[in-house]
Parts: C-alpha cells; structure tokens; sequence
C-alpha cells in the first residue's frame, strides 16, 4: 500500500504543530502509518512554509515550528526576559561549542584568564553545557561539551551549523594543540600543547616531542 | 555591551591615540587579563594578527600597564608578568641574533607567532560570540507554539537527566548525613534525693498501710515527655523507702515475691524493737 | 501608506501561532502595523490552510489554529509521559552510582530516609541500576550495581570516568565547611567476588522477600 504524500505531509504538519517541543524522524514514524515517506514530507513542508509567518526547521536533530525571525518585533508580548550572560560566560560558552569536547584548563588557555567559579557553573545550570566525559591523557580531565538545549536556544541543527565553523577549523584556529614548540610562558602557567594529546589525533603528539627532544 | 575601549567600532581615533601612547581609556575591569588587553591593543594595528609587529605592541602594552597602575596601584600580578615577558621578547627580537642559538630556548620569532596565534585563536572566539548572538535566538527573534495542544509526544527511552545533576544529587545527600547527628538523650530519672525528701513529707500521712505504687509520684509523662518514666518513679522512691526503713522512721513489708509493697509510718522507736 | 497583504497575512500567521490563546481582531490590531487590513488577511489565511493538516477557525469571535478534525486520530494515540526521574530516584541513582556494589540498607544509610519499593524499582525498570551480587555478610544482601546503559546515557566511557571530588570542587558543589575526611567512593574499587558473590541464574531475592511479608 503507497502512502499519499499529502496526506504524509498534513499528519507531519499536524503533528509538529500540536507539540510542546521538538520532534525528531523516529518521534513521527511512531505516530504515522508505517510506509510513510517522512523525509520527504519533512522536505515538502519545509519548501511550503518558505518565507511565511511560521517555518518549519530543524534543531538539534529534531523538527519545530518557528515564527519566521523577521517578524520578532511583532513579538513583544510573547519575549521573555532572557537571561543575561556575562561575557565572560558567553565567550567560555563560544570555546566550548567550537572547541568540544574541552577542558577546563584548555577553556582557560584560550582565555588566557582562569575560569571564575560561577562562568561554568551557570553554563550548566542553564542546561546549555554538560560534561561529556573525560579525556584520556593523565588526570583524566572531565571535557565539557554544548547540550542539545544549546542548539535549540540558537536555533542550530547540528554543531556543523555553528556559524564560521568551517572556516575556522580551515584556517587552524580550533585545533587545541598549538604548532610543535610552543613555549610562550603564560603568566597564568597555563601551556596548552605541552601536556595535551590532540583532541582528534590528527597531529601526532610523539612529532611534537621528537622536535623538543632535537633541539 | 559595557562603555569601555572598542577599537573595532572606532578605528580611527584608536589608531591616533595609538600613535601618540594614549591608546587606551584605562579600564581595568572591562579586560579581563593581559590576553585580553593585548588583544584590544593588536586590533588597533589593524593588521592581520598573524602578521601583527610584536615589539610596537609590547610597547602599547606597557604603556598600558604604566598608565594602568597610576589609576589602579594593585594591578593584577598576571599583567606585569605579561608586561615582563613581553619587555623580554622584545629585547629579544630586537637584538641581533647570536650564531648559535641557545638550546631550551625557541627563537624569538617563534614565540612572537605563537602569541600571535593564540591572540588570533581569542579574536576568534569573540568574533563567535557576536556571530552567536545573531543567531535567531529562541524566545528573542523566534517563538515555538504558543499553546500547544495536550499530546505530548516524548520517547518513553529518552529520560531527564545529567552528570551535573547526578553529582549535585549525590553531593546534596552526602552532606545532609554529614549535617545528621545522632544525639540519644540519657533517660530522666527521678533523683533519690527528691524520693526521699518527698517521701519524709508524707510520713504523717502514712499512718496505715499503703501501697508502693500509691506513695510513687503518678505518672507526669503527660506535661512533660521528657521527665522520668514511671519506672523510674517507683524505683526511686521504693529505694528511698528502704533508706527510711534502714533509719527506723518507715515500715515495709510484702507478703510474697512480686506482691504488693506497703508502706507504713513506724510509730514504735526502733530501739524498742530491737 | 498601503500594507502589503502578504505581510499582514505573515503577521497574522506568526501572531496566531505564538499567542497563548486565541486572538480577536482587536487584539491583532493592537499589534500590527496601521492600516493592515487584518479581516482580508484572516481571510487569506484560512483560506490558504484549507484542507491542510492544520486550519485556522474562529471560535467565540476569536481566532486560533487547531489541527484538522480528521487527523484527530494522530493526536489520541497512547501519551507516553516523559521519563523524568524523581527526586528520590536520582538521588539514590547517584548513590548507586558511587558507591557500588551497594546494598539496600547502605543507601537508606546514606539517605537517611527508607527507599520506598518503587524508587529502586524505577531504576531497576530503567535499566540503569542492575542487581550484582550477594554481600558474604549475614543475611548476604543483594548489591546493586549500574549498568551499561548508565555509563551511555551519562556519556562516560567506563565507572572510573565519573566525577570525582576534584570536579564536584571545581563545580563548586563542595563547599569549604564539609567536615575532615569527607571523601567520595571509588566506584570501581570493589570487584564482585572480593566480599560478594554473583547472583544465581535467575534468582530475584526482592520478590520472594516481598511476598514473605505479603502472606
């Protein structure tokens, strides 16, 4: 038995509408008739509601409608009061989404400044930061990552959709291991590259220390 | 967005000030460490940071520090070190190069580019920060359904749930039983002292015999929990009888194991009986 | 000045689908631009959702969306609540977690209050606490244990991965007042056979106790 494509598309369009939160492909196979194309009734409502008061997009994996983001002003009454992050604490949130999986002494040396007690802590009390696991290099490091909350408040999908990701990753800037020889004394005594493994192995750390070993 | 120094909005009259060494309006607070100053004072260059003279601004940067200490004596100790560090490398740099470099020591231009790099690697991370904030920000330039209606369809797998949370449930528990003391509070017993004064005070009136349950204090347990037990009542006063009798002013008697105790003033003197 | 009709039926449309509650013309008056012709535009809009998989009605002389009546099948499925863990039940999860193998008593003990059947019921149903072994204590309580599925919803590659007292401190979850020799269990330092047996086969001591104290 084929599945109409329009009747696939009003039961997602219905579906995603009644819901009190996002919801994922596997969320909508549950409810429609088995067979049903979702993907492609995802991909048909999307095209429909371009450029309308509400489109439907994707976050963190999952599916929602949204007011389009033109028409905020209209939205005075619905605004919540958000809360404020210091900048501290947004720029510590910008290197753990960048940098992820890190740790807190990497967070530090990027900053250049030790982490206040409170910027981490609101970080995860807000949900949009959790700890991921722990990084195999001795100390065994707790790394912190960004939580699906996270991609949801910025309305991303996936953290490949971090705005400028590709090209900072392209012009080195997030990798965590500095170039082989680093050696800047860091008033903070922090020397990122000198105790860490590189996160995703893709500079050898055994290179950086047959160069210390050289010279 | 606080007041202080913003070279990327106000190129211009940055640069000037920079040229004359008053590059910046001295706020301590709105930086919060060298990196951060340094950073403020190479975007001023306006150079790409990679590229960026390390000696023209380790000189900005001291100026910085000197001009800074005037307004606030207790600069943080992690900026002079940076100052230190940076009047070194610039010595450095600037002197010729010996023929053979020491060992342990990487060449000044290598640590000039590695402080380039990690300048570069911040202005990065600011630049994200802004990049973030024009995001269509939940609640802020997009809204979700108002009322959703009833169904809630939510994995029954997914569950709440983090490491946080977990820590901080456990740390809660741990330190409530820490803040748990067991304090047993000693029974209260009815004092000797008070049986036997008591029990001298009711000698007149025991002229007949009575029983040991009726001359004990009847139970107070009602107004006051924490007093002595019944038990204790009848203990005590059954060992201030015996006292008296020992002094010769009480009778006692009891016809058989586990019977009734009574009581009775003694009326003949004790010598009599002996 | 004009409005376009587009834009009004645009604003409408968010209007509507963001508001609490149903919306009168007057209150989308209120909040559009002057001169918008808000009757057209609602006419627009519902005669654009017509027949799609939700439509706009008007319900004591205010306007709403609502799912389309005969997708109503969609929305009377099962409702399966979401999994939220109790207090209680997260709290003796953490317990569990720490100080494995741990018996029922240890956890009241830590507690301080009993653990009501279901808390651990709960965890046991969840798959996220398992049954270990036997104490060779008198009596020889069942130990409970984490499982597999603990360490993947919590992202933790193995138990020896949990935070331990240097990240509670750094979350500024341990305060300076805690008494001298507070310390957090290894969990990994007790191996099942060390002072516990393995359960036999399919032997669950819970129900025959349970029905001991029922008869």
């Amino acid at each position: 038995m084929t599945i109409d494509p329009l009747f696939t598309e009003r039961c997602i369009e219905a579906l995603l509408f009644a819901a009190a939160e996002p919801l994922s492909v596997a969320d909508l196979a549950k409810r429609l008739p088995e067979g049903a194309d979702i993907e492609q009734g995802l991909a048909d409502l999307a095209a429909r509601y371009a450029g309308r008061g509400i489109e439907l997009v994707q976050v963190a994996g999952r599916w929602r409608y949204q007011t389009a983001a033109d028409l905020a002003f209209l939205m005075t009454e619905e605004r919540e009061e958000p809360r404020r992050l210091s900048k501290a604490a947004q720029e510590t949130l910008a290197i753990i989404a960048y940098h992820q999986p890190v740790t807190r002494a990497e967070i530090e040396a990027v900053r250049g400044v030790q982490a206040s007690r409170g910027t981490l802590d609101v970080l995860l009390e807000l949900g949009l930061v959790k700890m991921r696991g722990r990084r195999r290099t001795p100390g065994r490091p707790v790394t912190f990552g960004t939580t699906d909350a996270f991609l949801e408040h910025y309305g991303l999908a996936t953290l490949a959709d971090l705005p400028g990701v590709a090209e900072m990753r392209a012009a080195g800037l997030l990798s965590l291991d500095l170039p082989p020889g680093f050696s800047v004394p860091d008033p903070m005594g922090l020397r990122p590259g000198e105790d860490e493994d590189p996160l995703d192995g893709d500079e050898a750390p055994e290179f950086a220390q047959d160069f210390l070993g050289e010279s | 967005m606080s007041t202080g120094f913003q070279p990327t909005l106000d190129f211009e009259a940055a640069n000037a000030a920079a040229e004359d060494g008053a590059a910046l309006v001295i706020d301590i607070d709105g930086y919060e460490g060298p990196l951060h100053v340094l950073l403020a004072l190479a975007r001023s260059q306006k150079v790409d940071l990679l590229q960026l003279s390390i000696t023209k601004l380790a000189e900005q940067y001291l100026a910085f520090v000197q001009q800074a200490r005037r307004v606030r004596f207790s600069l943080a100790a992690d900026y002079l070190v940076m100052a230190a560090w940076l009047a070194y490398l610039k010595s450095r740099l600037l002197l010729p190069k010996p023929e053979r470099p020491k060992a342990e020591e990487p060449p000044a231009e290598e640590m000039a580019a590695q402080l380039a790099f990690r300048l570069a690697k911040l202005d990065v991370m600011r630049k994200a920060v802004e990049a973030l904030k024009d995001q269509p920000i939940l609640k802020r330039d997009v809204f979700m359904r108002g009322d959703p209606e009833a169904v809630k369809i939510v994995s029954s797998t997914r569950f709440e749930g983090d490491l946080y949370a977990l820590m901080t449930a456990y740390i809660t528990q741990r330190k409530r039983e820490h803040g748990r003391h067991y304090a047993p509070r000693p029974p209260q017993a009815y004092p000797l002292e008070d049986a036997r004064d008591r029990l001298r005070g009711l000698l007149p009136e025991m002229a007949d015999w009575t029983t040991l349950s009726g001359v004990a204090p009847v139970d107070q347990h009602e107004e006051d929990p924490d007093g002595p037990s019944p038990a204790s009542y009848l203990a005590s006063t059954l060992a201030a009888s015996l006292e008296l009798v020992k002094e010769g002013v009480l009778e006692a008697r009891q016809m058989q194991a586990f019977s009734d105790i009574y009581l009775r003033t003694r009326t003949e003197p004790l010598e009599a009986l002996a």
